[in-house]
């Protein structure tokens, strides 16, 4: 089915290839993708256009209820809150997408060197990550942040650093099963050099298993980021981010719920979103039978 | 007597696993002495076990020996730096049809790579000598564009051997290379392999388990069990008198 | 004497993802009690999914629009879950190609054999007794180790004393020697068809080598692109085979040639044919 | 014992690991930005008194001497004075350590009885069921639920209305196991949410890949039933990633301990080490954290183990890995 898809590709401009790529995934991922796609494209617009009004302008009485006015009622201070969370969405998404990137770079680099050419910086590699992955995720990240000072930066590397260990593991498991195939004992033997061994058969041959593991990882990225805004260490305000926001609905639980149950629900949709993508995914660069016992 | 390619001078190789009470030494190859001259082939015939294997990466220069030489055209075969060297001399076609070949890339780019290796040029760069030995291999040069999944266990393994002639190598090791095909399909190879060999001239290692493929185009066939040859003998010699106990054993399960 | 294995026109076909691949293609072959049937062919002839539905063992995607498969006049087809579970208990029996894969490799042989033998004696003295006949050499020691300590000769005997425990009408052996060394071959053969013999067991034999299964088997059934293409006692259709497949498929054993002698692969055509348009997995799609 | 014979390298990569977090351990708290002595005393003190508190804390020697200093401190289990209540860090955290060991054991208790199970059920019934895509779908919800989003929602549903838990009313389990477990329930089930589903999916993904294996196949051929197959043959197998995860869960729980202590306000070593990092008492963030890694690297040391008892395949070598 690839095959077909990339001989017709072939005449096709890169637009459509990666829009026939996308629909041939199934319903559930696609919904997942709109998902995303709509929250990005509300979040944009918000920064953009100023859709909502401004995050931070004082507009009406506190603690309004949703109403025409205020789609999403108002906060404590008589802010609007549909702004706010558009900007929240738009600070989580794009500092879990920058973290994730960062962590796919590095994880990737360390996975394949570790995995491909062992030996004491393999070793070594390995060991850090090991070391780095016996801190418990939040723990370690607000630790850095604590080191860092609290905010975007200290999110970022605490990101990093707990996604960091987990992918270069799993980079690293694949880079072993390729690097025993008999075409790279092959190229090696006709006397191609290790850095084009390692970017044109290695590289290539675990591109699924970095995009499925970075997709988890963002949904990893999301999750660490929120707690940390929870607990005061990630995002500062005037800031906004999606974390920050449901610590904040906390103050109000009772009294106006949907501070706290807006922002909430949007992070669970995030991360189900990216969790179904990684899924669907999974399922298609490591395709598994089911079998049953009659 | 034509110019000898390789030689293993009594090689042995020794592998060492665990430490403390839990080591353990295994004697993969001992005191093995063989060579293969040019346009020949030697057969090396051996269960699995047999240390067949680790003779194969030996004498491709993967691994370095316990002790004893390994000479490749009178010169030490040396290490990773003296591979690079040397590329495009030394070539394989490995067992697994499966693995043979890089999945993620046109066949076509597979043959050209160890050109490209030779000069650092782009694997692009060569398509009309693909072309030319697809055609040797008996292929349609249109297949260049196809992906590995896109061919059969045969097509893959005649690209396979298209790519390890590209560089016009002196020798070339075939590690249980037909050991996947089916029947029919082996016949095919074998005897593009005896053609291409009679056309180009390198020597080759042939390594099987099947004495049955080795008989039928090796020159002379060696025998290994437990690390050791215990036997090695033209072919025709070893067809009507094998000297060792093991060697008739293996003939007479035929 | 009426067949105790009647496969009647049978087709199957595997859909994967919309598209329809069939494997048996109209396939017969009747098999009477007693009888030990070698059936040949190469990897996408059919055979294995021939041998499997014996005991309906196929995957779960796998649809039979057409045919019978009667087995001691049970239509296997058609049979519910408790049935066929009873029939492939005391009827049948299956030996696999890779004996080690096919042992449970986090249990002890003792504690598997006894697990297999369930509703037969399995106190120890019984276990070892199976083991015996498998001629195992110290079974007790053997009874203590795990699949990955023993070498893939001593699984398949524990296999095979699994599968013969409780002496089945009909075994079905698919390729069992193909992952063994050469030297252990025919020792585990004759093992199997003296087991047989002894239990008046019907066998069929599946393998890919026309000549082993010559040696062994009273009559050949050679299988091309789904179905059952020559059949006929062993001589006849080693020594004179008619399908142009059996031919090509005789004469490109390289076992078979004389020193000097060159594999005259123009008469391997059909084969060649066949080769170029599918793939192991692929088989022959239409 | 030869089932164990990896155990000694084992042992060592655990120390190593344990190593390794301790420098970096110490050396993330001696890089906290904020003078301590000033912290402590407050910004009257003089810088006589700053000095003469450094030098009573050690602070003024090397870098590295400090470290082992603590190092051999920590070893015989003495930790230092918290700076900010002049208590043993020790005493501190022993007094709240029953608290997240309770919480977590609890949490883990639900993880193993739901997740397993959905899990099993999920992979057994992969080709067929509908049950099976819920079961999914249901898995996927849960690890997508942040404790801290889900914690605030059932804090909101059960202080909005009477549904007769209450929360925030603590009860030290030393002093009432019984009623410190009711009050410590809900803290437990919203703990225990993500982890039932990481295990669920892990297990329904280890039963597919054990149903594919050979022999399971042949078993099937023998006829065996399938309860059968499933107890004897399939669960064993499939228990061995499953183990593998219970090390990751175990520092899941760790971390999550924290987010959810302060959530429902509950007294454990969670809420203790955020305090303790928003006044920045050296002494117990040094060894809260180490505490929370070294039980990291016990426990997978014990999975590790339990590991090469149900799969008499593993070598270090085939895991190559450490913690």
């Amino acid at each position: 089915m690839t095959a077909v898809i990339r001989v017709e590709g072939r005449r096709r401009s890169v637009l459509r290839r990666a829009w026939d790529y996308l629909a041939s995934f199934d319903g559930l991922a696609k919904t997942a993708m709109w998902t995303l796609a709509v929250l990005f494209t509300a979040a944009l617009l918000g920064r953009l256009f100023g859709l909502g009004g401004s995050p931070t302008a004082i507009v009406g009485p506190r603690l309004a209820p949703p109403s025409l006015a205020y789609p999403a009622g108002t906060d404590s201070l008589g802010r609007s809150l549909l702004p706010r969370l558009l900007e929240g969405v738009m600070t989580t998404l794009l500092l879990s997408a920058v973290a994730v990137l960062l962590t796919a770079v590095i994880a990737t680099l360390c996975g394949i060197i570790a995995g491909y050419r062992g030996g004491r910086t393999g070793g070594l590699i390995m060991r850090v990550g090991d070391i780095l992955y016996a801190f418990p995720a939040i723990v370690l990240a607000i630790l850095v942040a604590a080191v860092v000072g609290p905010g975007y930066v200290a999110a970022l590397c605490s990101i990093v650093l707990v996604t960091v260990p987990l992918m270069t593991r799993m980079v690293g498991q694949a880079t072993r099963l390729v690097a025993q195939r008999d075409f790279i004992t092959s190229a090696v033997i006709s006397g191609v050099s290790t850095p084009v061994i390692m970017t044109r058969h290695v590289l290539r041959n675990i591109s699924g298993t970095i995009a499925v593991q970075g997709t988890y990882a963002l949904s990893v990225a999301i999750l660490v980021e929120g707690g940390l805004s929870f607990l005061g260490y990630g995002v500062q305000l005037p800031g906004s981010s999606l974390g920050l926001l449901v610590q904040e609905g906390t103050l109000y639980m009772v009294k106006a719920p949907w501070l706290i149950l807006l922002p909430g629900v949007i992070l669970v949709l995030a991360i189900l979103a990216i969790n179904l993508i990684g899924d669907s995914l999974r399922d298609r660069f490591e395709p598994r039978e089911a079998r049953s016992l009659e | 007597m034509s110019e000898t390619i390789l030689e293993l001078d009594r090689v042995t190789t020794v592998f060492r696993t665990g430490w403390g009470r839990g080591r353990s030494e295994l004697v993969a190859m001992r005191e093995v002495s063989l060579d293969v001259r040019a346009g020949e082939t030697l057969g090396l015939v051996g269960e699995s076990g047999s240390g067949k294997s680790t003779t194969a990466s030996v004498a491709l220069g993967l691994r370095e020996p316990t002790s004893g030489a390994v000479r490749f055209l009178g010169e030490p075969i040396g290490g990773p730096k003296q591979r690079r060297a040397r590329r495009g001399l030394i070539q394989t076609v490995p067992q697994n049809p499966h693995w043979s070949l890089d999945p993620r890339m046109p066949v076509g780019l597979s043959v050209a790579e160890p050109l490209a290796a030779l000069d650092g040029s782009r694997l692009t760069a060569h398509a009309e000598r693909v072309t030319e030995l697809l055609r040797q291999v008996r292929l349609d040069p249109a297949l260049a564009a196809r992906y590995p999944h896109e061919l059969s266990g045969g097509q893959r393994q005649r690209i396979a051997i298209a790519r390890a002639l590209v560089t016009n190598p002196r020798f070339i090791v075939f590690d249980e290379a037909v050991s996947a095909l089916d029947v029919s399909v082996q016949a095919q190879i074998l005897n593009l392999i005896i053609d291409l060999q009679a056309r180009h001239g390198f020597g080759a290692l042939f390594i099987s388990h099947d004495l049955a493929a080795v008989r039928y185009l090796a020159h002379r066939i060696a025998v290994m069990r437990l690390g050791e040859i215990v036997e090695l003998a033209d072919t025709a010699r070893f067809y009507e008198t094998p000297e060792h106990e093991y060697s008739r054993q293996l003939l007479e399960a035929l | 004497m009426s067949a105790i294995l009647d496969i009647q026109d049978v087709t199957v076909e595997y859909s994967t993802g919309g598209t329809i691949v069939r494997a048996l293609d109209g396939a017969s072959l009747a098999v009477r009690a007693g009888e030990t049937v070698g059936l040949v062919g190469e990897s996408g002839s059919g055979k294995s999914t021939l041998g499997s539905l014996v005991g309906r063992l196929l995957p779960g995607n796998a649809r039979y629009p057409e045919g019978r498969v009667l087995v001691d006049g049970h239509d296997v087809l058609q049979l519910g879950v408790k049935e066929l579970r009873g029939l492939r208990r005391e009827q049948l029996g299956f030996i696999p190609q890779d004996p080690i894969s096919a042992l449970d490799p986090t249990m002890r042989i003792g504690r598997q054999l006894e697990l297999a033998l369930r509703g037969l004696p399995n106190d120890r003295a019984a276990l070892l007794g199976h083991l015996e006949r498998v001629r195992m050499r110290e079974p007790e020691r053997v009874l203590r180790l795990f699949p990955h300590e023993i070498s893939g000769g001593m699984a398949q005997r524990i296999v095979i004393a699994m599968t013969m425990a409780r002496s089945p009408r009909i075994l079905i052996a698919d390729e069992p020697t193909a992952a063994l060394d050469s030297n252990v071959r025919s020792e585990v053969t004759k093992l199997v068809f003296g087991l047989a013999r002894d239990a008046g067991t019907t066998v069929l034999w599946l393998s890919h080598d026309l000549r082993s299964v010559g040696r062994w088997c009273e009559r050949v059934a050679v299988m091309y692109a789904g179905r059952v293409v020559e059949d006929g006692p062993a001589e006849q259709v080693l020594g004179s085979p008619t399908h142009p497949y059996t031919v090509a498929l005789a004469a490109a054993d390289p076992a078979g040639v004389q020193p000097g002698e060159r594999i005259e692969t123009s008469s391997v055509d059909v084969a060649a044919l066949a080769a170029s348009f599918r793939d192991e997995e692929e088989v022959v799609a239409r | 014992m030869r089932l164990l014979h990896w155990l000694p390298g084992r042992l060592l990569s655990a120390v190593v690991v344990l190593l390794g977090a301790s420098i970096l351990i110490f050396a993330a708290v001696r890089s906290l930005p904020g003078d301590f002595a000033q912290i402590v005393l407050g910004p009257l003190s003089n810088e006589e008194q700053r000095e003469q508190l450094r030098q009573s804390f050690g602070f003024d020697r090397s870098l590295p001497e400090q470290y082992l200093l603590w190092l051999g401190n920590a070893a015989r289990g003495d930790f230092g004075l918290s700076l900010a209540s002049q208590q043993p860090v020790l005493d501190e955290l022993a007094s709240r350590l029953p608290v997240t060991a309770l919480l977590a054991g609890m949490a883990m208790l639900v993880t193993i009885a739901i997740g397993i199970p959905l899990g099993v059920y999920a992979g057994t019934h992969a080709s067929t069921g509908r049950g099976s895509v819920a079961a999914r779908i249901v898995s996927t919800i849960g690890i997508s639920f942040p404790e801290f989003v889900l914690g605030c929602l059932v804090v909101f549903l059960f202080s909005r209305f009477d549904l007769g838990l209450s929360v925030g009313a603590f009860t030290s389990p030393t002093a009432d196991f019984g009623r410190g477990v009711v009050s410590l329930l809900l803290p437990a089930l919203v703990l225990s949410v993500f982890c039932v589903a990481a295990t669920a999916r892990t297990t329904r993904d280890a039963v597919i890949g054990v149903l594919v294996e050979p022999h399971i196949a042949a078993s099937v051929a023998r006829g065996e039933p399938k309860g059968f197959i499933i107890r004897h043959h399939v669960l064993r197998n499939a228990l061995i990633p499953v183990l593998t995860l219970t090390a990751t869960i175990t520092a899941y729980l760790l971390g999550g301990a924290v987010i959810v202590e302060r959530v429902f306000n509950v007294p454990g070593i969670g809420s203790y080490l955020v305090l303790a990092l928003d006044r920045r008492d050296y002494t117990v963030i040094q060894a809260g954290v180490l505490l929370a890694t070294a039980v990291f690297v016990i426990a997978s040391l014990l999975i590790d183990v339990l590991t090469g008892l149900v799969d008499p395949r593993v070598s270090v070598a085939k895991k190559g890995r450490g913690a």
